[in-house]
């Protein structure tokens, strides 16, 4: 409890360029899949109550790195994580975690939207309800619909919630699982490219989202666009071939990098 | 088709394929084809007409029916030979460490109907034990397994033990007199103490082993060759043999017969070397391998072998 | 040249058509350098088609056709003397038939050349004793009448015979040639084949309908004969199953329908549930070891023959129920119950559930379980909420699957649940199902006329009506609970 | 009322250390555990069913896989068999069998004496009767195919009776024996000295396999030569044509065909045919293929056609479920390139559904490899020893089937017979192994997760 | 065959602004999808040998739209086309029509990534094989090389050509399926947003790629960026709610648009 208020203090001071207290830190992560290594030694620090970016180009182990953080890995039989990551000082890898409620803390939206083939409602009660968050019928509609909104989706689909999700469009399939994330307020969300399948608008909505979850929770986030990093995060993390390059504030990694790499990537960036 | 084919009652079966087997052995021809089915499929098969796909010999456990000779003539199957081969006998055996029963046909009516005489009186069937319907019966509860209807066991059953039996202990008069037929006297029954068997005696003899109090209903051959698990029961002082069955000493029993299609005889390579070898001597004898193995051998076979060798289709039922 | 030597004739020259058609095909490309419509093997496939098909058809048609129209012409020759008395016209054809088909084999063996065959008379010659040589049974001597049907049955058949051969191959070559002369890029040889090959699949799916068909004809003719008999009003609604040899049987379905009803529930719920687990467990917490044995190994419960569960419903299962619970509960000293066959089945039966469901569970996304996994479910909560309804219309399939097994089978209740028809609700008793007596009156001793072996033609046709409402019911629940990923 | 849950969820997980655990997730794990455990206890309930059954078939079964045999030197005495002296194989071949049977008591005789065997209360008939019945039948080939041999003293290793191999076998004992009316104890005594001089062994029974089914007297003599065609036979015929038509039908209904009344009725039906007992496929066997189409009786190609039908509904069943389970981007993708909408199928669609069209083909080949009742009906429940020609034209000879082969011999009333049903059994379900470690293996091998 | 010359010629003299000849027309086109109708009469030329992008709002209709061009729309059951939609003058919808020609002939790349589960080869390979356009392994070996390096994807797999496709991560994944669509050489390619899951630099390969095939191929993409839309394309199409709002030079559409709806759209956008 104690680092949490420091951690808070600590960011009303500082709001930006120095490192908040941090929520997540992997120390030495490497990941096998099979005989194939995708993450080398990576040692990264995520920010309490801020958004961190991670950015690199497509195949550098952005999703494994984002996947190591609730240990969605765990799923993918071949995977093998080496390392060690902590959630508030403790070790997520330790065999005496419980996955459930650590991913109950650390949530997490796909690359790909995946809504369950059940109603809008249900895809968003979900959450609430294997966690026990919502008892009533009330309640769950009350959750369901400011999940709903905070995603930006409620007016599209308030007349249809009893409808399957999966016959919403793309853009509004993620937006349906992005809401289902939200519905069990996690401490840490993570995203992985959660606007690839969004429009502009649908992405300002859910970047204000983001802005405004950062009062309450660490967000990590993995984009291609250097424009959404740029736009929602306080601090960025360059990965490239598996390989952490370089992590700093935002504002001084889109502007002035340490590393050629990161450079050369941002450099070559388009609009 | 170059082998004969024959098809019909399993209860014939196995003495069918005990000739079939060495027929194919003793001559050029090959073994017959012999296809359980049982009797009545048997008899319609073999009346569905003339020709290859049809078959030649039909095995039954009891005597062709009018409605059989009817569809025959309709088909065009016109002689058919009637060939008596011997006589089955029919047992009641329990396990081999119970105790030995000595039966009437009373006392099986008395423990199976489902409506008894008890002092003098019609009454629900009230023995549980089978020292309640005769004294020097053993102190055994009443537990029966009898052939399912579908069996012609079943009918002999019905017919020779229990219709007699019915009658023996007077039980027939008391129900004439109550107004209600004979058939009344073959009501069997159902609080679990008469149970069918529908599948074969190697159910019924598991079903022994698995109640040692129960008696069940057996061919001769079948229980002789359980000699070592089965304990006979006599039926009116009389224990089954293959001696007192051909004597006429013992009760049930009944014939056997395979009915033959006149028309296939000349055409069916085999067909009537298989006949007459079936009821030759050698086979069918008293000493043969069919009377070896629990057939009882028909006392008239050589008029049956005289019959066959002319060829004489069988007259009208009587 | 028979038929089959006919029939292999068009096939090389369909395989010829398909390499010829193909080769056209691929010159034409060459030279025009025009583009294809299709892969070159659609051409060759196209030709080999349009060379077989219309052979094949009217080779059948008249395969068909011909006995027809040359029964009926001989059939016109026949004098109404030569038919006895309460006989038939078909009777004395199919003696036409046998005798013309006995007098092909006197020829082909050699034993009567085809000279001497035509100066043979009925009269002089023992027309049966010579067809005995060659195996053909004939139910009694030859009338002259019918002897010279037969032959003029053979000359018309051989006529017939080589138009037919000429006429097929004619077809055969004439449209093979016309296909490959309309051989050109254009050509939509793949949607010939394709159309083909559709053809081919609605044939397959129209099998289905067709047993439908053959089992209610083959089922209907001798209900109908059984309802003439006995009275339908005491089949359907009589709670008596008691068939007697010497009639007067009362052949109640409702004793029967019971017993089948009550032995599949019990078989399903010990099947249904523990099948559902094996596959959850297979599919989504075994390792790869376990589960590559276990899931073929647990298929062998499926392949081990009936008689085999029956044997151990029998000796093992039927006495340690009766004295471990009937007894001692007071509900009958029976060692055949419902529960017997019933649990015994269930063992049998759950391959159908567990093997089914893996496959359908299996290939529920993985996208489905991360998403769940995401939101901290469990995995457990996982296959429950979001796998499980996924998975629903394969699984209520499997289960459908093994509720048909449950009503057919034979053997496991006959010696797990005895044969004796009741209606009772002690599930500790014996009773029987409507499948178990289909096969005792059908084989029993009772002569086949008699409604006690015609009532097993009912008790099937029935059977059959109320799986189907059973079916189509099923059908209405997957409908409507159905739930669609992707 | 956000708040609300909100801080609901923050009381519930946040801010505690992940090493301990609330009440609710003890509980849900609690749940978890629970439900993986049933699962597991459900494996492994299958597999011990399985073991359970499999261990009584093999504990009742092995056994028939060995046979005794008798070492006898018999003299093919001319005076009985060629009187004349002419070897002329016609006359030779009018001698019965029960001509032979006295060379066998003669022989046996003699090797009791030569071995100096004396057993008490043996009675006349018993010392022949520890051999075969079938051993005069095999001296009777042994003779006409060599009439020269005549007269020479000939070894001979002959199958020892029923219940003599039983004593070996632990089926009957000297007890049994007192009772056993086809047995005496000291019959028993002369085996066992008999094979104390070597005269007598047991060993491997090829001919178990090999021999075709015998007589009620001889189950010694049983095999399942006739029954192994017979279903081999069958199988194929039913692999070639059910899974072809199956999976074809199952493609037209689930991809192709439209969505209406019609196929709704298609569909009901075929899953209403899984329902038809199997017996009722035989009475449609006895009168389409039989009685209709003039097909002979007791043939493997009528049985192979009966269980087509009954195997055809599991299977069409089993591939629609797979088919459906396919993801239709699938489906787009290769429609998005130009494939055709049979080209998408066959090249993605099916493999992708394969393994669950296996599945279907193992449970539909093994329910028809074991069943029974539709062959009662055609004619294949039958007593056949002769072998069946090489196919094609083998299809069309009678035949007998394994299934059946355990049916009939489990209705016999010689106990040896059961022991021969089991073995039965074990040849029957390694048949069915073998057959379906070819579809195991494909199904591995097609079996993924996209 | 006029038509093709008299548009190169167009289109080498005008290269922008005017529009080209048209090689696909939409005619009144109304989509239904059962009950809920999703496209409201579009009237839409496609100009032949330009990139035109479709851009809206999510839910709007475009990938709806993109499905029409090549009839994909038929494998949805309950989706009913009304209308007609030209392909060199030729009805589309024409019964006559061979849609597999058809599609040959329109190829496609899809929103999510659907990479056959086959070998990174034979996801390539396939299109060629069935339609016949190699025959030897040479020829194969050929196509399937090139047309991995048009899609940027060839250095990153030419070492595991021969394992699964749907091993690789999300953006190898989409930009095997571009591939896949362009080894078939369709006249026409529908893009839907098929940079969605792909990286800056992938992103930029694929753009300069889609600018290369403009030579030779009509480019009908949906795209949420506007950037992007205003990167690759000359014309852009304008969607709201089922209805076309507009559609013109893309130029045009960016600076000076007619309706007040597509002003909205674009400037409500960011970066
Ligand atoms: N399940 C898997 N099995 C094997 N290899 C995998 C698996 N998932 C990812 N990889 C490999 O690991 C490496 C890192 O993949 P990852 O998905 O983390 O990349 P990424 O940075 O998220 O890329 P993108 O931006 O395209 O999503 C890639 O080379 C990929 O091919
Ligand atoms: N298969 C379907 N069944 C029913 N409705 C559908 C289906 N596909 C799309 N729709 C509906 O049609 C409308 C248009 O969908 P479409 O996918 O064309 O939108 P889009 O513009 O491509 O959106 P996005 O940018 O999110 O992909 C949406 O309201 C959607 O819910
Ligand atoms: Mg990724
Ligand atoms: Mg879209
Ligand atoms: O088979 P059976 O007719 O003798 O009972």
């Amino acid at each position: 409890m104690n680092m949490l208020t420091d951690a808070a203090v600590e960011e009303t001071l500082q709001p930006l360029y120095k490192p908040a207290a941090s929520k997540m830190t992997g120390k030495d992560v490497t990941v096998h899949y099979g005989e194939k290594q995708a993450l080398f030694g990576v040692n990264l620090e995520v920010p309490e109550k801020q958004v961190m970016a991670l950015i690199g180009p497509s195949g550098c182990g952005k999703s494994t790195f984002l996947r190591c953080l609730n240990r969605m890995n765990d799923t993918i039989d071949i995977c093998r994580v080496g390392g060690s990551i902590l959630l508030d000082g403790e070790d997520i890898y330790d065999p005496r975690i419980d996955v459930v409620e650590l991913r109950a803390r650390v949530g997490m939206v796909f690359q790909k939207p995946n809504p369950f083939p059940k109603s809008i409602y249900e895809n968003v009660a979900y959450g609430p309800r294997i966690h026990g968050l919502a008892w009533k019928k009330s309640e769950f509609d009350e959750v369901v619909e400011t999940s709903l909104q905070k995603a930006g989706l409620f007016n599209e689909v308030k007349d249809r919630l009893h409808e399957p999700g999966t016959g919403l469009s793309g853009g509004q399939q993620q937006r349906l699982c992005i809401a289902r994330a939200i519905a069990v307020s996690p401490e840490v969300i993570l995203m992985d490219e959660p606007c690839s399948a969004l429009d502009p608008i649908a992405t300002a909505k859910v970047e204000e989202l983001i802005d405004e979850l950062r009062q309450n929770y660490t967000i990590v986030i993995v984009t291609h666009s250097m424009q959404q990093a740029a736009r929602v995060s306080q601090r960025t993390a360059m990965f490239h071939l598996g390989n952490l390059v370089e992590e700093g504030p935002t504002e001084k990694m889109f502007t002035n990098p340490d590393d050629k790499r990161t450079q050369d990537y941002i450099t070559g960036r388009f609009g | 088709r170059d082998q004969v084919q024959i098809a019909g009652s399993s209860t014939v079966l196995p003495y069918a394929s005990i000739v079939a087997e060495a027929f194919g052995e003793n001559t050029d021809y090959p073994t017959p084809v012999v296809e359980s089915g049982g009797s009545g499929a048997g008899r319609k098969k073999l009346c569905e007409g003339v020709g290859e796909n049809t078959i030649d010999i039909a095995n039954s456990s009891s005597r062709i029916k009018q409605s059989d000779i009817d569809l025959c003539a309709q088909n065009g199957v016109k002689d058919i030979q009637e060939v008596r081969i011997g006589y089955d006998g029919i047992v009641f055996a329990s396990d081999i460490n119970g105790p030995e029963y000595a039966f009437t046909p009373a006392d099986w009516h008395n423990a199976l109907a489902a409506k008894v005489l008890k002092d003098g009186q019609l009454v629900d069937n009230p023995y549980k034990k089978w020292n309640e319907i005769r004294a020097d019966l053993p102190d055994q509860e009443i537990l029966a397994f009898i052939p399912g209807t579908k069996h012609g066991t079943r009918e002999v059953f019905d017919e020779k033990v229990i219709i007699d039996g019915c009658e023996e202990n007077g039980t027939a008069e008391a129900l004439k007199a109550a107004g209600l037929e004979e058939k009344e006297c073959m009501a069997l029954r159902t609080d679990g103490v008469s149970i069918d068997i529908d599948g074969d005696y190697t159910e019924t003899l598991a079903r022994v082993d698995a109640n040692k109090n129960g008696i069940g209903v057996f061919g001769l051959s079948f229980y002789q060759n359980n000699t070592d698990k089965l304990r006979v029961g006599t039926m009116g002082g009389v224990v089954p043999s293959v001696e007192t069955i051909a004597a006429g000493e013992y009760p049930v029993s009944r014939p056997l017969y395979f009915y033959v299609k006149n028309a296939h005889l000349d055409v069916i390579p085999g067909l009537q070397e298989y006949v007459e070898f079936f009821v030759s001597d050698e086979i069918a004898g008293p000493d043969g391998p069919l009377a070896a193995y629990g057939l009882v051998s028909d006392p008239e076979l050589a008029k049956t072998q005289e019959k066959v060798k002319n060829r004489v289709p069988m007259g009208a039922l009587n | 040249m028979t038929p089959g030597i006919l029939a292999i004739i068009v096939l090389v020259l369909t395989a010829a058509g398909y390499v010829l058609g193909r080769r056209r095909a691929l010159a034409l490309a060459k030279r025009d350098g025009a583009r294809l419509h299709s892969l070159p093997g659609h051409y060759g496939q196209a030709v080999a088609l349009f060379t077989m098909v219309p052979a094949l058809l009217l080779m059948a048609a008249w395969l068909f056709l011909q006995p027809l129209l040359i029964d009926n012409q001989i059939s016109s020759q026949i004098p109404d003397s030569v038919i006895p008395e309460g006989g038939a016209r078909s009777l004395v054809m199919a003696d036409v038939r046998r005798i013309a088909d006995g007098l092909d084999r006197l020829v082909e063996t050699g034993r009567v050349s085809e000279d001497a065959l035509s100066s043979m008379q009925a009269d002089t010659t023992d027309i049966r004793g010579r067809l005995a040589e060659v195996g053909v049974a004939l139910g009694s001597d030859v009338a002259p009448a019918v002897f010279d049907a037969a032959k003029s049955y053979r000359s018309i058949a051989d006529t017939s015979a080589l138009l037919r051969n000429i006429a097929v191959l004619a077809t055969a070559l004439a449209f093979g040639f016309l296909a490959l002369q309309r051989v050109k890029p254009a050509m939509r040889a793949r949607n010939i084949s394709e159309t083909f090959i559709r053809s081919l699949l609605i044939g397959s799916s129209l099998v289905a309908i067709l047993t439908t068909f053959g089992i209610v004809a083959s089922l209907l003719f001798e209900t109908i004969h059984f309802f003439r008999l006995y009275p339908a009003r005491d089949f359907f609604f009589s709670t008596v199953w008691n068939p007697q040899f010497r009639g007067g049987s009362d052949l109640g379905i409702l004793p029967l329908l019971w017993g089948t009803f009550y032995v599949s529930v019990v078989a399903l719920l010990l099947a249904v549930p523990i099948g559902l687990m094996i596959a959850i467990y297979l599919a989504e917490y075994s390792g790869r070891a376990l589960r590559s044995f276990a899931k073929p190994a647990i298929e062998i419960l499926a392949g081990i023959p009936t008689i085999v569960y029956g044997l151990f419903a029998l000796i093992t299962v039927g006495p340690f129920l009766r004295d471990w619970l009937a007894q001692p509960l007071g509900l009958g000293t029976s060692s055949s119950s419902v529960l017997t066959a019933g649990l015994v089945m269930g063992i049998m039966l759950i391959p159908f559930v567990s093997s089914l469901s893996d496959d359908v569970i299996n290939a529920v996304p993985q996208a489905m379980r991360d998403g769940s996994y995401g939101l901290g479910a469990t995995q457990s909560e996982t296959i429950r909420k979001v796998i499980m309804p996924a998975a629903l219309p394969g699984i209520v399939g499997a289960i459908l699957l093994a509720a048909s097994r449950a009503i057919g089978e034979t053997m496991i209740v006959v010696m797990g649940a005895g044969a004796a028809a009741r209606l009772g609700l002690n599930p500790l008793e014996a009773m029987t199902t409507v499948t178990v007596k289909i096969v005792s009156q059908l084989t029993g001793d009772t002569e086949f006329a008699s409604p006690e072996t015609l009532v097993a033609f009912a008790l099937g046709l029935t059977l059959f009506v109320f799986t189907l409402g059973l079916n189509i019911l099923a059908l209405y629940i997957v409908r409507k609970y159905r739930e669609q990923y992707e | 009322m956000t708040d609300l849950t909100a801080s609901s969820a923050l009381a519930g997980a946040q801010g505690r250390s992940l090493f301990e655990r609330g009440e609710r997730t003890r509980r849900r794990h609690a749940a978890e555990k629970r439900f993986r455990m049933i699962g597991l206890a459900a494996v492994v309930f299958g597999i011990l069913a399985l073991f359970g059954l499999l261990g009584s078939i093999l504990t009742n079964g092995v056994s028939s896989f060995r046979q005794t045999y008798v070492a006898l030197d018999i003299h093919l005495d001319p005076a009985k068999l060629d009187k004349a002296g002419t070897r002329d194989p016609e006359a030779l071949r009018k001698l019965t069998t029960f001509t032979y049977q006295p060379l066998i008591k003669a022989a046996v005789d003699r090797l009791i004496s030569e071995k100096g065997i004396s057993i008490e209360g043996l009675g006349g008939k018993d010392a022949e009767g520890i051999i075969s019945k079938e051993a005069p039948a095999e001296l009777r080939r042994f003779v006409l195919a060599d009439p020269s041999k005549i007269g020479e003293t000939v070894r001979f290793e002959l199958l020892a009776d029923g219940r003599i191999d039983g004593y070996y076998k632990g089926r009957v004992t000297m007890e049994t024996a007192k009772l056993d009316r086809n047995v005496t104890p000291e019959q028993l005594m002369l085996a066992d000295a008999l094979k104390a001089e070597g005269a007598l062994t047991t060993r491997f029974n090829w001919s178990f396999f090999t021999a075709p089914d015998a007589s009620d007297t001889r189950p010694e003599a049983a095999g399942l030569g006739v029954a192994i065609l017979g279903s081999a036979y069958m199988m194929l015929i039913v692999l070639c044509l059910s899974l072809p038509i199956g999976v074809a039908a199952s493609i037209y209904l689930e991809e192709f065909a439209p969505r209406n009344r019609l196929t709704d009725i298609i569909e009901v039906n075929i899953a209403n045919l899984a329902a038809v007992p199997s017996i009722v496929f035989g009475i449609l066997g006895l009168a389409v293929f039989i009685n209709y189409a003039g097909l002979p009786q007791s043939a493997p190609i009528v049985g192979g056609l009966v269980l087509t039908l009954m195997t055809l509904p599991t299977i069409i069943i089993a591939t629609r479920a797979a088919l459906k389970a396919v993801p239709p981007s699938i489906r787009e993708a290769a429609l998005g390139v130009g494939a055709s909408k049979m080209q998408s199928i066959f090249h993605h669609v099916l493999p992708l559904a394969a393994p669950g069209i296996l599945t279907g083909t193992i449970i539909g080949l093994a329910q028809a490899l074991g069943e029974t009742a539709p062959l009662l009906l055609i004619g294949m429940v039958a007593f056949v020893r002769e072998f069946p020609a090489a196919p094609p034209g083998g299809f069309f000879d009678p035949a007998s089937a394994l299934p059946v082969q355990v049916y009939n011999w489990t209705q016999r009333g010689d106990p040896a017979f059961i022991e021969r049903a089991s073995g039965a059994i074990i040849v029957l379900l390694v048949f069915l192994i073998i057959m379906n470690l070819g579809a195991i293996f494909l199904r591995r091998r097609f079996e993924r997760r996209w």
